[in-house]
């Protein structure tokens, strides 16, 4: 009894913490990268909600992915992705990410990025705008709190869907294995 | 007296990194308000180190990456512990009394070779370069501090901190205002110790990713971030211990140590970044000339 | 110590996913120590194939997807296309939507610059710098949302003119928002192009020599920045550059820093360029129509235009058939070469710090290159 | 010295330490959005026709158009509505400026956040009605997409006309037709208005293309008097055009008849295909559109088809009641012809009933079509309408059309406000009378096209508004004036149109040498047999059908105004052309 | 008119006078386009580079022309000190496509070539690193090829997200409505 409020204890401090620490992974993967940065300046400082910037995916606990995936960069994703620590989380952005947006007939993009990494939001926007890119932190941040934001157990879980989808557009698969 | 040692051995490390991150957060502050913003929370970088506290952690590429926070950490409580941290009848010694400046001046360095061989394992290139640069730049630096170190001690003929501060009794006694070219020399020391900018070509992250800690992450990030704010906090006190005559309360403390810390922040905050060599260089230059000149005045 | 290191000659790769990198592309360097022996550059991470789309679309429909070539600078796309219609149709142009474009191609140009002077700062570590230009680019951007509807992508100027006119008092805003620029200046030269660290960044680093400029078809700033002066606007002068006063920049030392000087100084012509346009605007109609964008065919041939964006010479190639769609539009981006090849080059002998510095002292935007 | 200043001069920067920021501090404060921002869609569900412009246009193929309850298909109206895929859109804005309604307009608001990748379909007007106070981007008037603007019609001058019968519409020039056909947004709304719901975005889309015969194959697959349509139609197809909602309406006649002209010989282009001999036959009574438009399709399946005409040329009303300034002779010759050339037999001055007995027809074939129109016109009930001079515009019309010479003086009245009546006006003029129109309503309320009131009008026609004739006076057996009063407009207490009221005492007398009336025939039905006349169902004069034509009497079918209440020609092609469909089903039973 | 083209008149000369196989039109003022049919085009580039100053090399474009059954790469020249742009196309046999590179010229025509091997499958001889450019294992048609089908491409290799199979075309909803059909006469012989 006792150890499950320990447990149930730490696991609001751990979501209270997570939630208000947002480490971005510094990776601008499609044109919605260019929305970033005015986000992350001073017109509207997303670091107020202790959102930043951060280098290598090791760090990092969000991972953007800023509209369209070329196949080619889609594999650097995911083994960026692979390289994040958990529990981390992914948020589409825009029309791209959803279903193919601009590029959808475009014979270098993926359609659906969910179907090759589990998103826990999508953005509204071709590309989202600041507004609608803190919006979708904060809702990130709600999902967190009722613990909703699971796309990395999924992920876990659904391994071999995951894999299957993914090899059937990145041809040469050439990659360590997902150890977590 | 007991109780209460043992009470500060437990606690300081804490109170330590707890200062050392609230500063850095208000850093944080300070630093968006120049840049015509509102910036994070205060103790948003205390609320960082407990998310990578809770994440879970995978990452393996050997022994001595999985030892090397620790063994920073360590290292960092190690320079605590012998650092006279508050003076006065109601000190917090700890085991300063037992220590000398020499013995800091070398556990200091001991937590960066930990991290320097931690990351060198980790096979990142950019953690490689990171640790190559993280040493030159740590010889470029250490110059003009060991200068000014040694001309401290040949000034007070001692090798202890606690005599140092001892020495400095009164405001106008402070070694700022007694021995200026020591201090100004480590005072240019100081920005290479805390490594922001123009400094910073250790983490450059437009260069190599965040250097040494890239491939590190979760609890080894946090373990790393909390050692980063305790060791600013062991950098700090050393400072207002060396130069403003220590402090006989935590107000004072404080107020002291944030002196302090302004110095680098506003540096970092209007210049870029050095090369490494651009840096040591500097580094091998003004402030060296001007250690040097402190020193030929104290032993003339 | 980094003498022990120099020995080993280490592969590093900047990129994709990397701070110091603009965009999305990726740089494989060989360096030992510090210095750069060997790069080689790998795009690709941004292709969508643009000019297989265009093929499959209408000619109106080209509009919204051209602007996404280039993400930070969408306008001279969108100029150039609907140039190299209007060239293959005849089809006149309202002067006062001229006025118009000029204004959104300096305005654009302008707000390159700013994203680009945080790039630049950025890149050297000085991070005050992009919070605050790209912070006042948003000034910009909302200027473009007021006139366009859209904030990056703006789908304004199309065949026979711009979209719409503009709004009421959209003319007192803008002078607004070039005096407000115009006074930041100061505090962007006092922070970083009087910078002494900065100075010692940049100068006599990532020298291009004049020849060589010449030679692998360098334009833009970094051409300026040689000391040769040339610009599209001067050279070929569209819409109405002609009957406005300005100058081309040009700075001796082709360094990085004489690259940011020509910007910095370009940045004042914009401000009066589009001053000059906004008392000159005459009044009028701003598009001339075309035919149902359903059944458009614009008539066979083949046109070369080119504009001159923040990073240089943006040249389209459009092949009409005479059909619905375009048979083939190439495009040119200034990045084209200078993000490829002649980075390749320039980055043999430099120092890993100065990567990215020198990257974005040539204006690399990988989107363009891959298109 | 300068290195020492460029250390110092950066730190000036920390004077923002004292400076409000100027964040804008989402989402605790917001900022407005332009004016003309391109947020989420908000449709007009009531004024959008459906026409799928939109769709058409989006380059990311982000518009679907779905069926949405509440919204019925019906005349201009496809009753579907776009839905936007929101994993699609890049709000640009072109549907907005393609909209030919302008029902479809960008709202200020832009914000969805879901984890759910399913929940970025949006029905725009539908799911997001509360947005209607959000518009922000809407169509522009001065910078449109669309061409509003119709090529122009060349057309001879007003007093050119009236000094001979020579047709009035000059028709387009190739590139005009091109230019005209290219205003086209393919949506098909045309289609729902037309009664015979001919393939017209299919045929103006191939003179778009420049391929004429193309578009003439789209026009005979249901049309096989297209030529006289393209001069004569009604249009109502013009009426519902997606175009004409915010401009004029592609001028789809003008087109037809553009494609239709460039042919001397429609065979050469159509090289018909005509079916081996079923053995079936079908006689056919009248000549009109309805019998021809059922002959040539019979004719085509392989049956053997009669077709008996009293008057001395096919082509009925459109022969006997329509003006040659309209719609000259030659041009129904050649129509003529081509049927001719397909098979069907024709057989001119004979009336059935008279020449030959409707038992006789009805025995001979398998089938019998009746498309024998409305000839017989409805009576003035006026004193003096039986004098010499007080005519029936159809009986002149047909008279004037066959070649004899009628006189109808100086002065000419004509009462009525219907195409017939205008045509009964411009014959007049053209045969150097003087002529005033007197109608009970006023102008607007004419069921007469405008064109051609607007034409009679350049042609010196006086149009007399809110007239009731109230006597015709006569002098000698002979007309000498009409007397007539001025009427007001009074709403109708049945909810209906304003009905007009005779003001007492505003009376009026006009000197005339003539007087035609003009206010509408019914068929004549004489010729049929009692026990026939008894079997048919036939109601306020109409001959009831079924869908396929079929009368009360399984192997008599019929059509043209005879059987609908709309009297124009294309309605009664297309009861030929379904006429033909039922023939077959009960004769093949296919 | 002559007036203005007189720079333009004279390289047309300058190029007739030394290259038969060169057929020059003067598109507009800045603009000339030279039809290079045979003949080695190293030498005729390195003339407009040494001789005629056209210094600098825009772009090398691709063209497909399936129907001739040819490509066309077309070499963008431009002069600054002329201010004129030269367009020199060369056509090739769309079957073995084969052409001789110009690195040795320019080398930056070096990424340039690069991007016409890998889009349009031309060879180039010579180069020095044809290696990939932009795309990645790519084992399908060289997508600028006309008779490359993206559309079908991407039909073949993605999903579509469902939810969206209900939609109908207007022309055909209304053509059922009415119980018509719509023939096709596209495909008929004219």
């Amino acid at each position: 009894m006792k150890e499950d409020w320990g447990k149930e204890a730490g696991n609001i401090i751990a979501r209270w913490a997570r939630k208000h620490s947002l480490w971005v992974l510094a990776y601008g993967t499609g044109c919605g990268a260019i929305e970033i940065p005015p986000t992350m300046t001073s017109r509207y400082d997303a670091e107020r909600f202790g959102i930043t910037g951060m280098a290598t995916p090791r760090q990092a606990d969000v991972l953007l992915i800023t509209g369209y995936l070329a196949v080619k960069t889609l594999k650097r994703v995911i083994r960026t992705y692979e390289q994040m620590q958990s529990p981390k989380y992914v948020m589409g952005f825009g029309s791209c990410t959803i279903n193919g947006g601009m590029y959808w007939d475009s014979y270098n993009t993926i359609k659906r990025l969910d179907d090759y990494l589990p998103v826990d939001i999508f953005i509204n926007g071709c590309m989202p705008r600041p507004e609608g890119v803190i919006d979708g932190f904060i809702e990130l941040q709600k999902l967190i709190d009722s613990g909703q934001a699971n796309g990395w157990k999924k992920y876990q879980d659904n391994l071999e869907w995951y894999r299957t989808n993914q090899k059937k557009v990145i041809k040469n698969w050439k990659m360590p294995d997902y150890n977590w | 007296m007991d109780t209460s040692f043992n009470l500060w051995i437990l606690l300081m490390p804490f109170v330590g990194a707890l200062v050392g991150l609230t500063y850095m957060g208000i850093g944080r502050r300070i630093i968006a308000r120049v840049q015509h913003r509102y910036g994070p929370p205060i103790f948003q970088n205390i609320v960082d180190v407990l998310k990578l506290y809770s994440k879970k952690t995978a990452i393996t590429h050997g022994v001595m990456f999985h030892l090397a926070p620790t063994l920073a950490i360590t290292g960092t409580i190690s320079t605590l512990m012998f650092l006279p941290i508050l003076t006065g009848p109601h000190g917090i010694y700890l085991f300063s009394f037992k220590g000398d400046l020499i013995l800091l001046m070398y556990i200091m360095v001991f937590g960066c070779l930990a991290m320097a061989l931690g990351a060198g394992q980790s096979g990142n290139p950019n953690s490689a370069i990171g640790v190559s640069r993280g040493l030159s730049q740590m010889v470029g630096y250490e110059a003009p501090f060991v200068i000014a170190m040694v001309t401290l001690m040949v000034q007070f003929n001692t090798t202890s901190v606690h005599d140092i501060i001892k020495a400095q009794d009164s405001f106008v006694h402070w070694n700022m205002f007694q021995s200026p070219f020591a201090f100004i020399a480590a005072l240019f020391a100081f920005l290479g110790f805390m490594g922001n900018k123009p400094f910073d070509v250790v983490i450059a992250p437009a260069e190599i990713a965040s250097g040494p800690p890239s491939e590190f992450g979760g609890k080894y990030l946090a373990l790393m971030q909390t050692n980063r704010g305790m060791f600013a906090f062991v950098k700090l006190v050393l400072y207002v211990d060396l130069f403003m005559g220590g402090a006989a309360n935590f107000v004072s403390l404080l107020a002291k140590t944030f002196f302090f810390y302004l110095i680098p922040l506003f540096v970092g905050i209007v210049n870029p970044r050095f090369r490494t060599e651009q840096a040591i260089t500097f580094f091998w230059k003004w402030p060296t000339v001007i250690g040097l000149l402190g020193f030929l005045m104290v032993i003339l | 110590m980094s003498a022990i290191l120099q020995e080993k000659e280490t592969t590093l790769y900047l990129g994709p996913q990397h701070p110091g990198i603009t965009g999305n592309m990726m740089i494989e360097l060989k360096v030992t120590g510090d210095t750069i022996r060997k790069a080689t550059t790998h795009v690709g991470y941004l292709h969508r194939g643009f000019e297989k789309l265009m093929e499959e679309r209408l000619w109106m429909q080209c509009f919204p997807i051209v602007c996404r070539i280039c993400v930070p600078e969408p306008d001279p796309n969108e100029e150039n296309l609907a140039r190299a219609i209007e060239e293959l149709e005849g089809r006149e142009v309202p002067e006062r939507a001229k006025y118009i474009r000029v204004m959104m191609l300096e305005l654009s140009r302008m707000a390159t610059y700013l994203l680009w002077m945080g790039g630049q700062s950025g890149s050297a570590g000085l991070y005050t710098m992009p919070q605050w230009t790209v912070g006042d680019r948003d000034y910009i951007i909302d200027l473009f949302e007021e006139l366009t509807g859209g904030r990056v992508y703006h789908m304004y100027i199309w065949p026979g003119g711009v979209r719409r006119d503009l709004p009421e008092g959209f003319e007192g805003r803008v002078r607004k928002v070039l005096d407000y620029l115009e006074q930041r200046l100061t505090d962007y030269d006092r922070l970083l192009f009087e910078n002494a660290i900065f100075l010692r960044r940049a100068q006599g680093v990532g020298i291009l020599d004049k020849d060589m400029a010449m030679e692998w078809g360098v334009v833009g700033p970094p051409l300026r920045g040689c000391g040769i002066a040339h610009d599209v606007r001067k050279d070929e002068p569209y819409e109405v550059y002609d009957q406005l006063d300005w100058e081309v920049i040009t700075h001796e030392g082709s360094d990085v820093y004489s690259r940011a000087m020509v910007r910095r100084k370009e940045f004042e012509q914009s401000i009066s360029i589009v001053r000059q346009v906004l008392d000159k605007m005459p009044s009028g109609p701003v598009h001339n129509p075309g035919p149902n964008p359903l059944k458009w065919r614009v008539p066979a041939g083949e046109a070369y235009v080119k504009t001159e964006s923040a990073r240089g010479e943006f040249g389209y190639y459009v092949v009409s058939d005479g059909s619905l769609k375009p048979r083939r539009v190439h495009v040119r981006g200034p990045a084209y070469v200078h993000g490829v090849s002649l980075l390749e080059r320039m980055l043999v002998g430099a120092n890993i710090a100065d990567t990215s510095f020198i990257m974005n002292s040539l204006g690399t935007c990988p989107p363009e290159i891959e298109r | 010295m300068k290195n020492i200043k460029g250390a110092l001069v950066p730190f000036s920067a920390l004077k923002y330490l004292g400076k409000k920021p100027h964040t804008v501090r989402y989402p605790f404060e917001k900022k407005k959005t332009a004016e003309r921002y391109r947020g989420f869609h908000f449709n007009e569900i009531e004024v959008c026709i459906g026409c799928g412009t939109c769709s058409t246009i989006c380059q990311n193929e982000a518009i679907d158009m779905i069926k949405i309850e509440g919204v019925e298909p019906g005349r201009g109206d496809s009753g579907l509505r776009p839905r936007i895929d929101n994993g699609r859109c890049c709000w640009c804005g072109l549907c907005v400026d393609m909209c030919p309604t302008g029902s479809l307009s960008l709202t200020d608001q832009y914000l969805h956040t879901s984890p759910d990748p399913d929940s970025y379909l949006l029905i725009p007007g539908v799911d997001n009605p509360e947005m209607k106070e959000n518009i922000s981007f809407t169509k522009s008037d001065t910078e449109p997409l669309l061409q509003f603007d119709r090529v122009p019609m060349r057309e001879l001058d007003g007093a050119e006309r009236v000094k001979s019968f020579a047709e009035v519409v000059l028709g387009y020039m190739q590139e005009e037709a091109r230019a005209e056909a290219t205003r086209c947004v393919d949506c098909g709304l045309c289609v729902t208005a037309c009664p015979d719901h001919m393939h017209i975005p299919e045929y103006i889309g191939a003179i778009a293309e420049a391929d004429d015969a193309k578009a003439l194959k789209y026009i005979y697959d249901n049309n096989p008097l297209p030529e006289m349509c393209g001069k004569v139609c009604t249009r109502q197809c013009e009426t519902v055009c997606a175009i004409g909602h915010l401009g004029e309406p592609i001028a789809i006649r003008w087109l037809k008849r553009y494609a239709t002209e460039q042919f001397p010989d429609p065979a050469a282009i159509l090289n018909p295909k005509i079916a081996e001999p079923n053995g079936k036959k079908v006689g056919i009574v009248g000549g009109g559109p309805a019998g021809l438009s059922a002959g040539y399709y019979l004719a085509l399946r392989g049956f053997d088809v009669n077709i008996y005409e009293a008057l001395p040329r096919m082509g009925g009303m459109t022969f006997a009641g329509i003006p040659k300034y309209r719609f000259p002779l030659d041009s129904l010759d050649k129509q003529i012809d081509y049927m001719k050339k397909v098979g069907v037999k024709m057989h001119n001055n004979v009336r059935v009933g008279k020449d030959i007995t409707f038992d006789k027809i009805r025995n001979d074939n398998d089938a019998v079509f009746i498309g024998i129109g409305f000839h017989v016109p409805y009576t003035l009930g006026l004193t003096g309408e039986d004098l010499e001079n007080s005519i029936q515009a159809i009986d002149f019309l047909r008279r004037v059309n066959i070649g004899e010479t009628v006189d109808v003086g100086k002065k000419v009245v004509v009462i009525g406000g219907g195409n017939v009546a205008i045509d009964a006006a411009r014959v007049s003029r053209r045969l150097g009378a003087e002529v005033t129109i007197l109608y009970r309503r006023r102008v607007e309320d004419m069921p007469a096209d405008w064109e051609e009131i607007e034409g009679a009008e350049d042609e010196g026609v006086h149009i007399v508004p809110q007239g009731i004739p109230l006597e015709i006076i006569g002098e000698n057996g002979k007309v000498k004036s009409i007397k007539y009063g001025m009427a007001e407009m009074v709403p109708d207490d049945k909810g209906g149109r304003p009905r007009p009221k005779l003001i007492e005492g505003d009376e009026h007398i006009l000197e005339v040498d003539t007087v035609i009336g003009a206010i509408g025939q019914e068929a004549d039905y004489s010729f049929l047999p009692k026990e026939i006349m008894d079997e048919l169902k036939i109601e306020r004069g109409r001959v009831v059908v079924n869908e396929l034509k079929q009368t009360s009497i399984p192997d008599i079918f019929a059509g043209g105004d005879n059987v609908n209440r709309t009297m124009d020609a294309i309605s009664a092609i297309a009861d030929g052309v379904r006429a033909v469909e039922g023939i077959s089903h009960y004769l093949l039973d296919e | 008119m002559s007036d203005t083209l007189q720079k333009e008149e004279q390289i047309k000369a300058s190029i007739n006078a030394a290259f038969r196989s060169a057929k020059v039109s003067i598109q507009r003022k800045g603009r000339i386009i030279v039809e290079f049919r045979g003949g080695i085009l190293p030498a005729f580039a390195s003339y407009l580079k040494e001789y005629l100053n056209f210094k600098h090399l825009s772009m090398i474009s691709g063209v497909d022309w399936p129907e001739d059954n040819q490509f066309e790469l077309v070499y963008h020249l431009w002069s600054y000190e002329q201010s004129i742009h030269v367009m020199v196309k060369v056509r090739l046999d769309r079957e073995a496509a084969k052409t001789k590179t110009l690195t040795p010229l320019w080398e930056h025509a070096e990424t340039y070539e690069r991007e016409i091997h890998e889009m349009l499958g031309v060879e180039f001889e010579g180069h020095p690193n044809m290696r990939d450019f932009i795309l990645e294992d790519w084992d399908d048609l060289p997508p600028m090829r006309r008779d490359f089908m993206t559309r079908e491409y991407v039909d073949e290799v993605y999903e579509w997200r469902k939810g969206r199979e209900d939609a109908q075309d207007v022309r055909q909803t209304i053509a059922e409505q009415y119980n018509t059909e719509v023939p096709n006469f596209n495909n008929e012989d004219k």
